[in-house]
């Protein structure tokens, strides 16, 4: 029988690869996208959560808005995040973090 | 839903979650991007949210991945190269993901839900129906739907946004507003740089 | 504690110890002002201060506090004055040759551009001399100790231009603090020991009854160091073995200054001290043997290098060395002779008759040397010299006296009796120091005869010496009044009248008597033929000539073990010390934060991990810690 | 208003006012004069202020915060008067020989200097003690890095050694300081005035150990600022690097700071800290190191004003010593050579000083002769090299042998302890300063001038604070009771019972 942990589990280990996704790889691009993997990881918990808290015999429906919102602020980050991007490759000519050591304080 | 769907669709997700972080090609990354983001769509739907599977795939694997495909078209990137494999990055990143797994595993398998299954929580319909249907503000469309046994999930959430969350919504819309004109800012060619 | 101050008396002894010091002091300030005046200024202090000795010969004996110095409750460090037949007697040398030499500088200096200053450091020698002969206990002697040591420092200096004088002041004045080293320590033993008390009156009662009395005999090992660490200021201050090689050098100073203070006052000093603290010796017989062996050595060795000088005044300082030796030997001899025989000495002590004869003859014979190189344009050699017996006759014949002295002509010198009771107490005390002292007599004779028989006789052997002229009057007087004092002190009812230094007749055995005079004969016999009618040294010991290498030997171990073993030890300390306490410090601290750079290097990976690792770290922390402490 | 806020507060004003246009020489040497006035009248009226009274003289207090107690509370015993007479005399002869070239800041750092020196000596509370001290060393360290001698990058090292050094030191000084405070605190109320501190440890005196340690903390951090071995080796550079004004003071009064603590603060409050065997061992030691490997060190310095640097560092352990010994009369000594350490010290950095400006070198090779043209100059410099080597008659003298004895005064005793073998050792030491420093003067003013270096006296305007320093050398060489009368009751309490 499939039980919330099998979700949770499966949503943290989406999560885990997400962030070591961020930590090892260079190209910002993919760096991005493993963002977006955890983001989504994260709503796989929310809509579990939304699923296994039966309200009036409904799914709570507050957690999916917030998916819902999570997905519409993810959008405008990656598009936000891919026109950076875009600006960075004109002055840098790459994509790899290392060109950027600017963020020394 | 069969658990060994439950097990197919996770491994499709995780599987290409692991190929976006092992790819060297990033179209290879994206593409596996997307492939994930379907599986998850499924796991969505397998948990009764259709709506957000839908917009999930609609959005992320629709939108979002044309974009991220876009830009590296657009910036014409190369695989990385082999020589600059950073060890010490991916180590870390190896112990960071591990421990953070470990974390959360011990954590969801405390919780005192853990071993609830969609049996257990079952949802009730009928009784949702005719409890909304006794309510003033009672919409039809969403009461009969429910009490013929039919989940108008598409209905409910926008209930839900319009109802509780209309405030939120519209911040919402003029973030995305921002975002737009935003995005226009720094794509546009800076003429200092041009020259 | 200290004795009970007889006030009556202190007015005289401290307007003798102030005297010279304000001279000095006026002439420091005003010497702009005074000019001339400065240098009748000194002298007539020095004058004052001889008829002030002679005022106190017959005074009693007392011990006055002259002034304050350190003052804290029960503990008093003054300057108290010990008046007694010995300083009496020294006071009467050091103020007489002191007046003589100040008159013959008058002579001597008279064209020298630092006349001023020579005459107020002479002034300042005055005013430390007679601060240790006055002196009631031993801080104040060393205080003046140090005093003399710096006044014989500004007055070989003299002609500071001149490297050779410029090093031989600095010589001095270190040889002497290495043996002001072991005086303090000295003085430091004898103030635990005798509680707190180290006048010479109270150590002397210590040592009849008090505290000292019972260390005497059970702290054998004490009682010996404290001993040797007066007696290693004697050695500093009179040159003995091994600290002896300032003296030769600092015949750099002018002659006067050699007559003074390298011949009769200030080297004897060493000796005096010793006499004074006669009880510190021979409450120890290993010190005293000991300081006995020193002296001896001196005396052998010093004359033994005298033999091959060609500098006259050299000759004579070498001799100084080895007289100061008989009278160190003699300290030792008396001090075995009292500790064995116990039996209290004489009222004279044998060392301080030779030093009393010594200091006039000496002084006499540097003078006299000084008229001599006066009269040659400067010319030291004695090869240069030569046939002066015909142009200085009275120089000729006041040097004779004193060489007569020196050599110990028997009966009809003064520095036969005390040399022979100095041998008479070595017969008695200690055989083998009695043979090196006829052996030091021996050489005594040969070299002063050398130096009389090239000097004096034969032809003059250069322009200089052809065209000598007697010195002036004022050079010449002061030779003539020491003269007398020379042949006058020969006599023991003159001495008995000056209550000076009264000569300690032990009846001699006849072997002393027959032994002296044969070393005479042998010695200066040989010194008369041998160099007769010579243009050159028919002799020619190098060991000799070069001062057994001291210098040599003594350069080496300063060099290593000061010089070098300071080189090593400055780069040990930049190494190990400025290394471990600052460097290791700040190079873990440059580490650190570099380490801490990587950290905010402004790498995006590291900064994502930090962040992943931190938010780990939080969960941790919030899920697994907290619910443990209860939270 | 006491007397001693004037005297703290004049350098002070007269800094102010230098800053705010006022003729910097003028106004400097005039603030010192009136400050050397007062603080003469003051010592002359000490006996009268002091009769029949524990405690200090010319107090007054005021209170700055209640709880913790700290009071800006001012008063003198006798080892604060000797100090303050100390820095009025060394601030006079810092700023006289200020050149009318240099700008005016060299006037107001000193100023500045001697007011936090003074500020220090006089204050009465643990507080301001600590903050006056602080006070003086930003102008130290901007003197040394903006005007110090040499390379600027040498300079700026040094200033940043130095200063690291003594801010190390005095968080260590702060850290025993206020565990001492809170030791001494009872019922919940900080007390930092010393005459409280005092009452509660006469009338609660800690345990023995726990005495030992807090001395040994004190001791680190004031003999860090006092550069005592091994915590010494910012003093020599930074003496031979700052202007001299600012190596005048800091050697001569500054550096008595932490002496001066130790005095004060930590052997009345731990009187039997100091002598455990464990913490008189140590120190020993470390005094031990000050003059034999200190004393080998400058033996091997190439130029004056690092011998001069060195020496001062060297000597430091015969002060030491004296607080070793522990007995009143050896603390007297201390005291004492406090005095004449910084007015000898100060005298001969001064003297280096003009010869640098005139010579424009102080290699000892280099110089020669220069007592043929200069001969007040080198009688001057006599004057200094032989007081810090320990002539009689100079006053360092007097102060030595008053460590020395007051170190042998085990009485009947017939072998040696840790402590005399100490002196023993320690008198070696004096045989060595004499090496370097007359070595040092048969380089510089013996044998002949060498060409192309020539040197007259300074005009006698210029020699004044000098031959005062000189004077004052000589008459408390001669006549030490001047000083130690004022010391008649206030260190029998310091001493262990």
């Amino acid at each position: 029988m499939i039980t919330l942990s099998h979700y949770l589990i499966v949503s943290g280990l989406l999560f885990a690869l997400g962030l070591a996704g961020v930590v090892a790889r260079r190209n910002i691009i993919i760096i991005y996208m493993c963002l977006e993997m955890m983001l989504s990881a994260a709503n796989l918990t929310l809509v579990a959560f939304s699923r296994f808290h039966v309200l009036a015999g409904l799914p709570d429906y507050s957690a999916q808005a917030l998916v819902f919102f999570t997905i519409t602020v993810a959008a405008a980050e990656v598009a936000v995040g891919l026109a950076i991007i875009v600006a960075l490759y004109r002055s840098k000519q790459s994509v790899e973090v290392e060109s950027v050591t600017k963020l020394q304080g | 839903m069969p658990a060994l769907l439950f097990y197919l669709f996770a491994l499709i997700t995780l599987g290409f979650g692991l190929m976006v972080v092992l790819a060297r090609n990033p179209v290879t990354s994206a593409l596996s991007l997307a492939m994930s983001f379907v599986g998850l769509a499924a796991l969505f739907i397998s948990l009764d949210a259709f709506f957000i599977g839908t917009i999930q795939i609609l959005v992320y694997a629709g939108a979002v991945m044309v974009l991220f495909l876009f830009i590296i078209m657009l910036l014409d990137i190369k695989a990385e190269s082999d020589r600059m494999t950073n060890v010490a990055a991916i180590v870390g990143a190896i112990v960071l993901g591990s421990v953070l797994a470990v974390q959360i595993a011990t954590v969801s398998a405390a919780h005192h839900q853990s071993d609830l299954s969609v049996n257990d929580a079952a949802l009730n319909l009928v009784a949702a129906g005719n409890q909304m249907a006794a309510t003033k503000t009672d919409l039809p469309t969403i009461s009969k739907d429910l009490k013929a046994g039919i989940l108008p999930d598409t209905k409910l959430m926008g209930l839900a946004l319009f109802q509780q969350y209309g405030f939120h919504l519209q911040v919402m819309g003029l973030l995305l507003m921002v975002g737009t004109v935003g995005v226009v800012v720094l794509s546009k060619r800076d003429k200092e740089v041009a020259r | 504690m200290t004795p009970p101050a007889q006030e009556t008396s202190a007015s005289l002894p401290t307007l003798l110890l102030l005297l010279p010091f304000l001279t000095a002091l006026s002439i420091l300030i005003g010497h702009k002002l005074l000019k001339g005046a400065s240098v009748v200024l000194s002298i007539a202090s020095a004058a004052l201060c001889f008829v002030i000795s002679l005022m106190l010969l017959d005074a009693r004996d007392s011990a006055p506090i002259l002034l304050p110095f350190i003052e804290i409750g029960k503990f008093r460090i003054a300057l108290d004055a010990l008046i007694d037949q010995q300083s009496r007697g020294m006071m009467f040398i050091v103020t007489s040759i002191g007046l003589l030499v100040h008159l013959f500088s008058l002579g001597y200096m008279k064209d020298d551009e630092g006349k001023v200053r020579f005459f107020g450091s002479l002034s300042l020698f005055m005013f430390s001399m007679t601060g240790i002969v006055l002196a009631g206990n031993l801080f104040m002697m060393f205080i003046f100790w140090e005093l003399v040591g710096l006044s014989s420092y500004l007055l070989i200096g003299h002609w500071f231009e001149k490297p050779s004088a410029a090093e031989a002041c600095k010589k001095a004045f270190l040889t002497n603090r290495i043996g002001d080293f072991g005086f303090m320590i000295g003085i430091l033993m004898l103030f635990m020991a005798n509680h707190g008390d180290v006048s010479f009156i109270g150590l002397k009662s210590g040592f009849a009854e008090g505290p000292l009395h019972e260390m005497t005999q059970t702290h054998t090992t004490f009682m010996m160091l404290a001993a040797l660490g007066i007696f290693m200021g004697a050695v500093g201050k009179s040159a003995q073995f091994p600290l002896h090689v300032w003296l030769p050098d600092a015949m750099e100073g002018p002659t006067p200054v050699s007559a003074l203070i390298h011949a009769a006052t200030m080297v004897a000093a060493g000796v005096f001290m010793l006499v004074r603290c006669s009880f510190v010796i021979e409450a120890s017989p290993d010190a005293a043997t000991i300081i006995a062996w020193i002296g001896g050595l001196t005396a052998l060795m010093a004359a033994l290098m005298a033999t091959q000088q060609n500098d006259i005044k050299r000759v004579l300082a070498y001799s100084t060395l080895s007289q100061l030796g008989y009278m160190v030997m003699a300290v030792g001899l008396l001090a075995i002779q009292v500790s064995v025989s116990h039996h209290e000495a004489g009222p004279g002590h044998p060392a301080m008759f030779h030093l009393y004869t010594h200091a006039f003859f000496k002084a006499m014979l540097f003078l006299g040397s000084g008229a001599i190189i006066y009269a040659c344009h400067h010319e030291q050699n004695i090869w240069k010299m030569g046939g002066l017996m015909k142009h200085m006759p009275v120089t000729f014949a006041t040097f004779a006296i004193g060489t007569a002295s020196l050599m110990g002509v028997p009966f009809i010198t003064s520095g036969f009796w005390s040399k022979e009771s100095i041998l008479g107490v070595g017969f008695e005390a200690c055989r083998p120091l009695f043979w090196v002292g006829v052996f030091t007599a021996m050489l005594t004779a040969f070299y002063m005869t050398r130096m009389f028989v090239i000097t004096f006789l034969g032809k003059p052997r250069t322009e200089n010496a052809h065209h000598a002229v007697e010195a002036p009057i004022i050079m010449v007087l002061p030779l003539v009044v020491l003269a007398a004092l020379t042949v006058l002190s020969t006599f023991e009812s003159f001495n008995r009248l000056l209550a000076a230094m009264i000569p300690n007749h032990a009846e001699g055995h006849p072997t002393v008597m027959i032994a002296s005079i044969a070393a005479l004969i042998i010695g200066s016999g040989a010194g008369f033929f041998l160099y007769k009618g010579k243009d050159s040294d028919p002799l020619n010991i190098k060991l000799f000539a070069n001062k057994f290498y001291f210098d040599e030997i003594y350069a080496v171990i300063v060099k290593v073990l000061q010089d070098q073993l300071a080189w090593v030890v400055t780069g040990l300390e930049r190494m190990f010390v400025d290394g471990i306490v600052a460097r290791l410090p700040a190079f873990i601290a440059v580490r650190l934060g570099s380490a801490a750079r990587v950290l905010t290097g402004g790498h995006l990976q590291a900064y994502t991990f930090l962040l992943g690792a931190g938010v780990l770290m939080v969960i941790y922390l919030v899920v697994f810690v907290l619910p443990q402490l209860g939270h | 208003m006491s007397p001693l806020e004037i005297v703290i507060l004049l350098p002070l004003l007269a800094a102010l006012a230098i800053w705010l246009g006022a003729p910097a020489r003028a106004t400097s040497v005039g603030a010192a004069v009136i400050n050397l006035l007062i603080v003469l009248g003051l010592v002359f009226g000490f006996q009268a202020a002091s009769a029949g009274k524990a405690g200090f003289a010319f107090e007054s207090a005021r209170i700055v915060l209640d709880n913790p107690a700290i009071t800006f509370g001012v008063g003198a015993d006798g080892v604060a008067l000797i100090l303050t007479l100390l820095t009025s005399l060394v601030t006079l002869a810092a700023v006289w020989q200020i050149g009318d070239d240099k700008p005016g800041i060299y006037h107001i750092s000193s100023l500045l200097i001697a007011a936090g020196a003074l500020g220090a000596f006089l204050s009465t509370d643990v507080f301001f003690l600590y903050a006056f001290h602080e006070l003086a060393l930003i102008p130290t360290f901007l003197m040394i890095g903006l005007y110090g001698h040499g390379e600027p990058e040498h300079r700026k090292a040094v200033a940043w050694k130095t200063t690291i050094y003594l801010g190390a030191g005095s968080l260590v000084l702060l850290a025993g300081l206020m565990w001492l405070v809170l030791e001494f605190s009872g019922g919940g109320k900080l007390t930092f005035d010393l005459q409280a501190l005092r009452a509660q440890a006469a009338l609660t005196p800690l345990p023995v150990e726990k005495q030992a340690q807090i001395f040994f903390v004190l001791l680190l951090g004031f003999g860090t600022l006092v550069s005592l071995f091994p915590l010494h080796s910012w003093a020599a550079p930074a003496y031979a690097t700052a202007p001299t004004p600012v190596a005048m003071l800091h050697s001569g009064v500054l550096k008595k700071f932490g002496l001066y603590g130790l005095l004060r603060i930590a052997l009345p409050l731990l009187p039997q800290g100091a002598q455990v065997a464990w913490v008189q061992e140590t120190l020993l030691f470390m005094l031990l190191g000050n003059i034999l490997v200190i004393g080998l060190v400058t033996i091997n310095q190439k130029r004056l004003d690092d011998v001069l640097a060195n020496s001062s560092v060297m000597h430091m352990g015969y002060i030491f010593l004296g607080l070793a010994a522990g007995t009143e009369i050896a603390l007297r000594g201390a005291v004492l050579l406090m005095f004449a350490h910084g007015v000898s010290i100060a005298l001969l950095f001064a003297l280096a000083g003009r010869m640098r400006n005139q010579l424009g070198t102080l290699e000892l090779n280099k110089l020669g002769g220069l007592g043929e043209h200069a001969p007040a100059f080198t009688v001057l410099f006599a004057f200094g090299a032989f007081a810090s080597i320990g002539l009689p008659g100079l006053a360092n003298f007097a102060g030595e042998v008053m460590v020395f004895v007051g170190s042998f005064m085990n009485y009947g005793s017939a072998s040696f302890g840790a402590l005399q073998w100490a002196v023993v050792v320690s008198l070696w030491g004096v045989v060595m300063s004499a090496v370097y420093m007359l070595r040092a003067c048969r380089n510089i003013f013996h044998g002949s001038a060498m060409t192309g270096l020539f040197m007259r006296d300074p005009a006698l305007s210029q020699r004044l604070p000098l031959i005062m320093l000189a004077a004052v050398l000589l008459i408390v060489g001669c006549c030490p009771w001047l000083l130690l009368n004022l010391l008649k009751s206030d260190l029998a309490a310091v001493v262990a019972p």
